[in-house]
């Protein structure tokens, strides 16, 4: 079982746990001088304890059977202790984790049972876990390197001679459209974070229509969108829909001076970026 | 580069693309490459993979945009059949993504994200503007600066609708008892007619004098 | 009908459809005809029209669902230059989920958590089923009937496979018994995905001398 002398010898100061702009870094930083995003950007890096470990093995050229395992619990720990002094967000496994290594740990410091009594190694359950996780791993570089659709070979469509007749486009009927939006309300809603609001179209279908106008002329008279044909509800839902646009950085309104009139105009100049993006 | 090599890429390029290419958009398909074809060569490469149709069911024509693979129209007939047997069908995500931008239009391709919690594919963007049910009429002044989109006349003409108005509410869809995400933002908004308690009263002046 | 007719309608049909197609799909196109090809007749078709594709920039490929023509992988580099927009990239956590519904299918959620030691977000399993990558394929039967996912065609079709036969077998992947870590399961691992623009440049250094 190898515990690692030369480690334990180390005083903890002396250990660079991260090289920051250059700086190593000795110290867990007493104030936040690591931007906490770039440890989360660390943190990110992995996906969950378990690549963690396999990452901190891996560095060290240790073999996974013998797990070294006070070694690895240190580095762990170290890890796990700099994120909680940044307050960073930590998943609730690695905090299992932490808790597991732990455990095993202790377990080996243990004295091992009278001789004929066949006690598991208490690192095999967590070699086994991390022996498997690689293999998905691996797995999953794997299929990234497949050739695939749109990244490493496209599909061959060849138009059909125009001669004879267009490729039918499919058809959609209403109930079909207004089935999927209905789905998709219903499942927005299992989201308590998103709001649908409870909107007429009216609205929406103003804003739309202003904006169209926007696109034709840039600069139109604010007065201009207000129809006294449609009676004070459409007066409304113009007013809403204009308000709305200025909220949604969408629109402007500008007045050169008070009382001057007022002009609306696209808060962004033109189709800066492809349309179809 | 060898004119083989020129031969497979332009005979790859035509047959993946789904418009007629130019020669000029070939040879940009060689920019960034140390050795590029020459216009000659582009040429003599068109030449040569068309005189390898002979024989074969389909030729590569030059059309006015430039040059394309098609089926000979002879074999048309039963090219066609792969259609009469099965009809092409949207998926749901378009009609999905379809629905939301008529109803939270004009709508910028992340909210339509956010509510149905998946990325929003730039094929069905691009199907939907082709067959020109939605447009982009306006953009979002946020970094990016997204585009909105919002419906257009065809696809009121498909729907044979007169207006947006006829098409049911969302909150009627959802059925309006569990329908309660959030405090109704305009209730009272529906038009033609607004109801007699409007809680906004708002006066527009037209004309101050 | 002679075999250069029916090698031509298979090509023309082969290469206007955009989704490949198996023979009998292929047989069926000539279902109206006095004189209908054999099943062998049209697979000897696409042997021969397989073998035209020698040299050429695209290529005859079975997939799960059947033939398609399709451009080689080595003109890669010029063919993507006709789209400006990049194809997607899929996180590692997307790629490992989707590798343990390959290969446990049929696996309940809980048991991918369990392998990769932390939770499955909604969204992955979302993206995954919208592309019909993966598909439920059952329920578990134990509390909360949790949906068993299995892999689809379209996965097979979309990563250029025919079978699930053709991926590596797990046990091969990494040696259950001599388990060596410095294989390069890390390829991209040292702080994998920074953005180009970065300013934290953090290296973690774990065994300094």
């Amino acid at each position: 079982m190898g515990i690692d002398s030369s480690l334990q010898q180390r005083p903890q100061t002396e250990l660079p746990f991260a090289v920051v702009k250059g700086q190593p870094m000795t110290d867990p930083p007493a104030d936040l001088y690591i931007p906490p995003d770039a440890l989360e950007v660390f943190l990110d890096a992995f996906e969950g304890p378990l690549d963690l470990l396999l990452y901190l093995i891996k560095r060290q050229n240790l073999d996974i059977l013998t797990l070294p395992i006070l070694q690895i619990t240190q580095q762990y720990m170290e890890y796990i202790k700099l994120m909680r002094e940044l307050r960073l967000e930590l998943a609730a496994e690695y905090l299992l984790m932490a808790a597991t290594l732990a455990e095993i740990k202790s377990h080996m410091l243990l004295p091992k049972p009278v001789a004929g009594h066949d006690e598991e190694d208490p690192r095999s359950e967590l070699v086994r876990r991390l022996q498997e996780y690689a293999r998905f791993k691996t797995a999953a570089t794997q299929i990234n390197e497949l050739p695939r659709m749109y990244r490493d070979i496209f599909n061959v469509s060849v138009i059909q001679s125009e001669c004879e007749y267009e490729r039918p486009k499919p058809d959609i009927d209403l109930t079909e459209m207004l089935h999927a939006l209905r789905e998709v309300v219903q499942r927005a809603r299992m989201f308590a974070s998103h709001h649908i609001r409870r909107e007429p179209l009216s609205v929406r279908d103003r804003m739309s229509r202003i904006l169209r106008i926007l696109n034709i002329e840039d600069f139109v008279e604010f007065n201009r969108f207000f129809n006294a044909d449609e009676g004070r509800g459409g007066v409304i839902v113009t007013f809403i829909a204009l308000l709305e646009l200025v909220k949604g950085r969408v629109i402007k309104l500008v007045q050169s001076e008070p009382f001057a009139p007022i002009y609306v105009k696209p808060a962004v100049k033109g189709p800066l970026e492809r349309e179809d993006d | 580069m060898r004119d083989t090599q020129i031969k497979r890429i332009i005979e790859a390029a035509l047959m993946a693309a789904d418009t007629a290419l130019g020669i000029s958009h070939l040879l940009r398909l060689f920019e960034p490459d140390a050795e590029k074809p020459t216009h000659e060569q582009i040429k003599k490469a068109i030449t040569v993979l068309q005189e390898e149709c002979k024989d074969r069911g389909i030729e590569l024509r030059r059309v006015a945009s430039g040059y394309r693979y098609q089926t000979c129209s002879d074999v048309q007939p039963w090219v066609a059949r792969l259609w009469q047997e099965k009809p092409p069908r949207y998926s749901r995500a378009l009609l999905e993504t379809l629905s939301l931008i008529i109803y939270r239009q004009p709508v910028a391709r992340g909210e339509i994200e956010q509510v149905r919690g998946v990325s929003v594919s730039s094929h069905i963007i691009k199907t939907l503007l082709e067959r020109e049910w939605i447009r982009v009429i306006g953009h979002k002044e946020v970094p990016g600066r997204p585009a909105l989109y919002g419906s257009t006349k065809q696809f009121l003409d498909y729907f044979n609708l007169q207006s947006l108005h006829e098409l049911p509410d969302l909150a009627e869809l959802a059925g309006t008892d569990q329908f309660r995400l959030d405090t109704p933002a305009y209730p009272e908004l529906d038009l033609p007619e607004p109801e007699e308690d409007s809680k906004i009263h708002l006066r527009v002046v037209t004309d101050s004098g």
